[in-house]
């Protein structure tokens, strides 16, 4: 038989000015089931705390009810009190009579009345309490981060800086991602390379960093603190172990003619590789798909017999790696639509229509031009130079309505960069808005437009076609109450729609995270949860989350960091017990679940799991659903939906919910 | 019957959005009727439409079912969810001649404490114009146990 | 007729199945459902317009389980109840074969849920007539009739739990009425127990009822409780599209949701 | 007993009587859904001609669906307040049942009455009186003639009203059945016994009872119960609807501060019946469940009670989803 104990308390005046508190506490103590009843003017006070305590231990109390502020307020306080006495902190509830009833009603017998049932309402619910214990997760301290580009690379530094083991996963054969491609950043055009490539060698080196390029993640199980990853390793047909990067393999393949990916397409590369001067492991890799020895089977081999280490081994086959590891940071980066996404801008045919990455190449000192910017069509120095902000950005027509965020700031430094490298030179920038939100990034705007003297000319670009040497660019100028204005350019540079990775889907389907309709992968929550995803253990960084610049995405990587870090900081994760749990009990009936799952799909956190029933002989009895205590959150949505209550959720179960719903509505006396 | 009928409203809530309202609404003293129960679920979605039933069985007149706004979610999809439910619940209310005039569904964020305050007083209201709900009640009847159900009711009460 | 005793006599002669569910007549001349583990008792075979049971409901059945390999002799409806099944991952243990006659009169052999799924969606059922028919009589009432009218109904019921035995839906072990811990429903056929007893039955099969009326057509009070599914699964099919029992996918309503649903009551 | 003839004009005057005297009045009467069922009527007009068989049968006025035998209060003092309700049943009158149901009273009187007698029960009964018809017509289900009884049996009746052309051949068998003549005597003519063979419908005799009675005997392990049984959906419509099923379970509904204790029907057929806490079910199958609920009707209760607890009304039959048939299930497993 329960003997609870009920408190109220006065807050001083905030709830005795309204609510007789001492007829409460007298009714309370009529109730079925109460043994004790007191009111008090500070129940949150020591003395207050104190005086909980001693009654618990004096009337041998099971459970009790604090008649205050509410639970949002003071619950953890009085739990820990009712612990302090020696009884699970869970047969504690709050009666919410001051927010919800003193102070939004007047002095009258009606609102002593409504505290009253308030109280008689949570009195119900702790006779139906049951004791709950934190759930402990165990936690493996290693990090996974997938994607080797600046997120990926300062949220790895980061954790492992923490001394935490992290292990870096990169499709390519370097990291260093879209950032080593850049070649001066806005706003303070310092070169791109020069600040990275540190951070790069940093991660080469870290003791606390396992580095796989040319590897992808193969397959994602487990759970938060957890996770059991499979990671792919890539033939690299090199022997690391061997390989001293001496490069005169890649100089004397005779395959030379592969378009080559660092340079955007704008120059070749060879079939055994490393892609680019500064790469991280500078080690090559064969492209097998381009190399004569794979696809006219055996033909060739010179960069076997030229190597001095003897390297190159053409039998090395990819490899499966299995890790364990505790979080996960997602940082697989972004991609960019190509100038052949624009029909009316020439599907991508004239080599002279090109986009932003590709200008970041001729512009870079490391690019094919060896920084000069020369028209890819025939090398010429172009005279004139038409940048076309939001290309395809911010345009239903397109499927692409968001904007790409970084176009604004890269566009003006492309026309700065022109400008400096060609003082007579002439840089026109079509543009709807200039978004240029950011520490001294307007500046930097206003420096292209009024230093640099870049035309600006607000308006969009309806056409692009050639006439005797020329790309004709007919735009429109809004402000010149919209005046069509044709421009006779050399070079055109598209600042294209950042978008998400081709791969995009398939990655956030082996990891089990959402995904947007434009397939960039989604937050827990827009504002709260901006680094987390709904897969807890799994957060984000950087582009593959949405367009972001550098700054931002650094930041974000860091805070993923973090997150990784303080779920690292315990051996064991420990949870709430407001968790939903399906019914077990002994044979013949194990379980009352039906096996429908149609619970697994109201999961926002795939929390649900399969588990198969067995007898001794091991035949199967049964499929039933089964909570992962480490990923529910405790939202209870799939016990609202079971049809036979097979699921409860502990601390607000059914029981409790009906009872207080019988309780409420019973008055057993005036 | 007292002089004036004062109807008896439970308000099924959310923990994260609609409760955090209520409570804005004591903090920033708002005043409302007396009139409603509140009982704190962590999430619409957990809500059990079983529990409604049971409410006005166990002589609720009135009934608030109220929770984040959409997107808002604490568990991102929860209101989602309990918005289908609510959406087939009410229709087949409807379809059995069931008065869910008697039942205002809502969305209360925990900015909206005023928002909350002006909705139990509507509804109260509203409940008060429709009277006592004894529909319900007197359903339990049972045709050849020939006793007079009102007369106990009354003892009972 | 003979073409359906013969495929079946085949079927258990070859080992294909090891047990036929179908009807043959009882000494009134009533379609009655029957089971068959021999060959030579297939010449008892009928299948006909009083073959109206819902034969896939015996599936759920324990002594019909162990046979494992299992023909049944269905209509559409039958079939379609046997797709939402395997769509709520049930009958996973049985191996199921099925026969039929189409439109034409002819015996259909479905020997793979792929097959059956495709049959049933060529040959999808619309709502019976009559059922229609009251369905509208009963939207056109006021809310006031409405109730009469299901107050009047319900009073009847005796829970006898017929409409939940039929049901090849209701295939949960314990079913929410027998739960007592708490008590959801009342165990007594008060009226107003009646009352929460079909709503939360209503609840529970709205989109993945498969609107076959045999709870309908089999209450001994007369209760037409099928037409409540009925109009739920009529409701959620215009509100958020999808049919119960048309693939192996399944695709429930309500544990499925669009950011977009659109409602008029939520304030 | 008294024999009386009234004719069929005035008929309805001898019920408005049995209203006027303010008896509840509970006869059989036609729903839309085209079903017959026993409900409390006001006046003649509602009472159903044409059935043969109401759905459920007239136990339910001595043994309702759902019976509240008390309620309870939690009082200030912490006790509990009860309260019945034993003294507020009214008379009764049952106009129109079949001699099968009037047959089924005997077995409910035995059953309830006596070893241990049950005071509800009782008093009820003893407040009820049952008017009875005999039947003129039959059909498939009908086999009380097989149940050592017939369409115009006396067994069980207060009163027998048996029709004859143009008027009612009134047999009044008991003191309760005379004193609702006297009220209205002057309706009433007296007769000489008439023989009402012609007037009765004939059921077709599907068994002998004597038969069957020492057939049973080894009848528990027939191969042919599971045959028998196979079909059933385990609902609990055959004893819902049976006029000598008597199992009930009873419930407390409410809360620790007030509620009721009621006592409703409970059917062998349902899988939860037997089933223990543990999760254990000696009644495993539907088999087993359906042999239970025969083998009561014709073996154990003969046993237990010296009485078959069969009537033969057919309405199990009638009921059945799946259109078990209590004789031909009988028949087969006494074979």
């Amino acid at each position: 038989m329960a003997r609870i104990g009920v408190f109220i308390c006065h807050c001083g005046e905030n709830i005795s000015a309204t609510v007789d508190v001492e007829k409460v506490a007298r009714l309370a103590s009529k109730l079925s089931g109460v043994a004790f009843s007191v009111d008090y003017k500070y129940m949150c006070s020591d003395p207050g705390q104190t005086l909980i305590v001693d009654a618990i231990r004096k009337h041998k109390l099971t459970g009790i009810v604090v008649g205050a502020c509410s639970p949002r307020m003071h619950e953890g306080t009085f739990r820990k009190a009712a612990e302090k006495a020696g009884i699970n902190p869970y047969f504690c509830e709050m009666a919410n009579i001051r927010e919800h009833c003193s102070w939004v009603h007047p002095k009258s017998d009606e609102t002593t009345q409504k505290a009253l049932d308030i109280v008689r309402t949570m009195v119900e619910k702790v006779k139906n309490d049951t004791a709950l214990f934190p759930i402990k997760v165990p936690v493996t301290k290693t990090a996974l981060v997938i994607g080797g580009g600046i997120a990926g690379i300062q949220a790895a530094l980061d954790i492992a800086n923490a001394g935490h083991q992290v292990i870096l996963v990169e499709k390519t054969p370097s990291i260093g991602g879209h950032m080593s491609q850049l070649s001066e950043t806005f706003p303070t055009l310092d070169c791109s390379q020069c600040i990275l490539t540190p951070r790069m060698v940093e991660v080469a080196q870290h003791p606390n960093i396992t580095l796989h390029t040319f590897a992808e993640v193969e397959n994602v199980t487990g759970f938060i603190g957890n996770f059991d990853v499979n990671i792919r390793l890539k033939a690299k047909s090199v022997d690391f172990s061997k390989c001293t990067g001496c490069g005169s393999c890649w100089q004397k393949c005779p395959s030379k003619k592969i378009p080559d990916e660092f340079n955007a397409g704008m120059s070749f590369r060879t079939a055994i590789y490393t892609p680019f001067p500064q790469a991280v492991p500078n080690k090559p890799v064969i492209d097998r798909a381009n190399c004569t020895w794979f696809t006219k089977d055996g033909k060739c081999g010179v960069c076997a017999k030229i190597c001095p280490m003897g390297a190159i081994d053409y039998t090395i086959q990819d490899e499966i790696i299995n890790v364990k590891v505790g979080a996960i940071v997602t940082a697989t980066g972004f991609d960019i639509k190509h100038s052949d996404f624009f029909p009316e801008y020439g599907y991508g045919k004239h080599p002279d229509i090109i986009d932003g990455l590709q200008f970041e190449r001729l512009a870079s000192a490391s690019g094919p031009t060896g920084g000069e910017i020369r028209r890819p069509s025939d090398g010429k120095v172009p005279e004139t130079v038409v940048f076309l902000a939001c290309a395809g950005s911010r345009d239903k027509a397109k499927g692409i309505e968001y904007c790409s965020k970084i176009c604004c700031m890269y566009t003006a430094k492309h026309a700065m960069l022109y400008k400096h490298k060609n003082h007579h030179g002439k840089a026109y920038v079509f543009y709807m808005d200039i978004r240029s939100a950011g520490k001294s990034y307007d500046e930097f705007v206003r420096r292209a437009i009024e230093e640099d003297d870049v035309n600006y000319i607000r308006g969009r670009v309806s056409k692009i076609y050639e006439k005797n040497g020329k790309l004709m660019v007919v735009g429109v100028d809004t402000l010149l109450n919209a005046k069509p204005v044709t421009i006779e350019a050399d070079l055109v540079v598209l600042a294209t729609a950042v978008v998400a990775n081709e791969d995009a889907e398939s990655v956030a389907q082996k990891l089990h995270i959402s995904y947007d309709k434009h397939k960039f992968f989604a937050e827990a929550h827009p504002k709260l949860k901006p680094v987390e995803t709904n897969t807890a253990g799994i957060t984000l960084a950087g582009a593959c989350q949405s367009a972001k610049d550098i700054p931002e995405t650094v930041a974000q990587a860091s805070a993923a960091a973090a997150k990784t870090i303080i779920l690292f900081s315990g051996s064991e994760l420990t949870r709430e017990p407001v968790v939903a749990t399906v019914n077990r009990s002994a044979a013949p009936v194990y379980t009352t679940c039906t096996g429908c799952f149609l619970c697994q799909e109201v999961c926002p956190y795939q929390a649900i799991e399969r588990e198969e029933i067995r007898d001794r002989a091991g035949n199967l009895l049964m499929n039933a659903a089964r909570v992962n205590a480490g990923l529910c959150q405790g939202c209870g949505t799939c016990v609202a939906m079971c049809r036979n209550k097979s699921i409860d959720l502990q601390g607000f179960s059914n029981q409790q919910m009906l009872s207080e719903v019988m309780g409420l509505l019973n008055e057993p006396f005036e | 019957m007292a002089e004036t009928f004062e109807p008896k409203i439970v308000a099924f809530v959310c923990n994260w959005c609609t409760y955090a309202g209520a409570d804005l609404a004591g903090t920033s003293r708002t005043k409302y009727a007396t009139n409603v129960r509140i009982i704190r679920f962590p999430c619409t979605g957990r809500i059990d439409f079983m529990l409604l039933i049971k409410a006005f069985q166990n002589g609720a007149d009135g009934i608030i079912v109220s929770g984040c706004h959409p997107n808002d979610c604490h568990y991102t999809s929860g209101n989602f969810h309990a918005r289908r439910r609510w959406m087939v619940f009410k229709s087949l209310l409807d379809f059995m001649g069931f008065p869910t005039d008697r039942i205002t569904f809502s969305w209360v964020s925990a900015a909206e404490g005023k928002k909350w305050a002006d909705l139990v007083n509507e509804t109260t209201e509203s409940v008060r114009a429709l009277g006592p709900f004894t529909d319900y009640k007197n359903l339990d009847f049972t045709q050849f146990n020939q006793i007079d159900h009102e007369g106990i009711a009354e003892q009972s009460r | 007729m003979k073409e359906l005793q013969n495929k079946a006599a085949e079927l258990l002669e070859n080992g294909t199945i090891n047990l036929l569910i179908g009807f043959c007549e009882d000494g009134s001349k009533r379609a009655v459902p029957c089971f068959i583990e021999t060959a030579a008792e297939a010449n008892t075979l009928v299948f006909n317009q009083d073959c109206k049971n819902n034969l896939s409901v015996y599936l759920h059945k324990k002594e019909v389980k162990d046979a494992v390999k299992i023909g049944l002799v269905a209509n559409v409806a039958t079939l379609r109840s046997v797709l939402q099944l395997l769509s709520e991952n049930q009958l996973w243990s049985l191996t199921l074969t099925y026969l039929t006659v189409n439109g034409a009169g002819e015996l259909v052999v479905l020997s793979s849920a792929e097959e059956l799924e495709g049959y049933v969606q060529a040959n999808f059922p619309t709502c019976r007539p009559e059922d229609q028919e009251m369905l509208d009589k009963l939207n056109a009432m006021s809310r006031e009739e409405r109730w009469a009218f299901w107050k009047d109904q319900l009073s009847e019921c005796v829970k006898c739990y017929a409409c939940r035995a039929v049901c090849p839906m209701c295939y949960c072990t314990v079913c929410t009425t027998e739960c007592n811990q708490p008590q959801w429903i009342k165990t007594s056929a008060e009226t107003s127990g009646n009352f929460e007893y079909h709503t939360m039955r209503a609840m529970h099969l709205a989109g993945r009822c498969i609107n076959c009326g045999e709870c309908g057509r089999i209450c001994p009070a007369g209760i037409p409780v099928h037409l409540l599914t009925a109009q739920m699964n009529q409701e959620i099919e215009q509100e958020f599209g999808g049919k119960t029992g048309w693939s192996l996918k399944g695709g429930y309503a309500l544990n499925s949701f669009k950011p977009g649903d659109k409602e008029n009551f939520i304030k | 007993m008294e024999l009386k003839l009234i004719s069929t004009t005035d008929i309805a005057a001898f019920f408005d009587g049995l209203l006027k005297a303010g008896k509840v009045v509970v006869a059989p009467v036609l729903k839309q859904s085209g079903k017959v069922f026993f409900k409390p009527v006001q006046s003649f007009a509602e009472v159903a001609t044409e059935y043969i068989q109401t759905t459920f049968s007239a136990k339910e006025v001595v043994f309702p669906k759902v019976e509240e035998l008390f309620t309870y209060k939690h009082n200030e003092e912490g006790g509990l307040d009860f309260n019945d309700y034993l003294d507020r049943i009214p008379e009764t009158v049952i106009w129109g049942l079949r001699p099968c149901d009037a047959a089924g009273f005997d077995y409910l009187n035995v059953f309830f009455l006596q070893e241990h007698p049950d005071a509800y029960f009782k008093a009820r009964y003893d407040k009820t009186t049952l008017v009875t018809m005999s039947c003129s017509t039959c059909d498939e289900s009908c086999f009380c003639t097989s149940v050592d009884s017939h369409p115009g049996d006396t067994k069980g009746s207060d009163v027998l009203l048996t029709a004859m052309d143009g008027k009612y051949y009134v047999e009044v068998m008991t003191e309760k059945g005379s004193s609702l003549i006297n009220n209205n005597l002057e309706l009433f003519t007296s007769t000489e016994t008439l023989s009402k063979e012609r007037f009765l419908a004939k059921p077709a005799t599907r068994f002998s009872m004597e038969e069957i009675k020492d057939r049973i005997q080894n009848a528990y392990d027939s191969v042919e119960w599971k045959q028998a049984s196979m079909g059933c959906y385990s609902c609990g419509a055959c004893a819902f609807a049976c006029p000598t099923c008597t199992c009930f379970d009873i419930q407390d509904e409410g809360t620790q501060d007030h509620g009721k204790r009621v006592r409703c029907w409970d059917a062998c057929a349902l899988s939860q019946f037997t089933k223990h806490a543990s999760g254990h079910n000696p009644r495993k199958t539907q088999t087993e469940r359906r042999r239970q609920r025969l083998m009561h009707k014709f073996k154990y209760s003969v046993e237990n009670l010296g009485i078959v607890s069969c009537v033969g009304c057919g309405r199990c039959i009638r009921v059945c989803p799946s259109h078990l048939n209590i004789f031909e299930n009988i028949l087969s497993v006494t074979k």
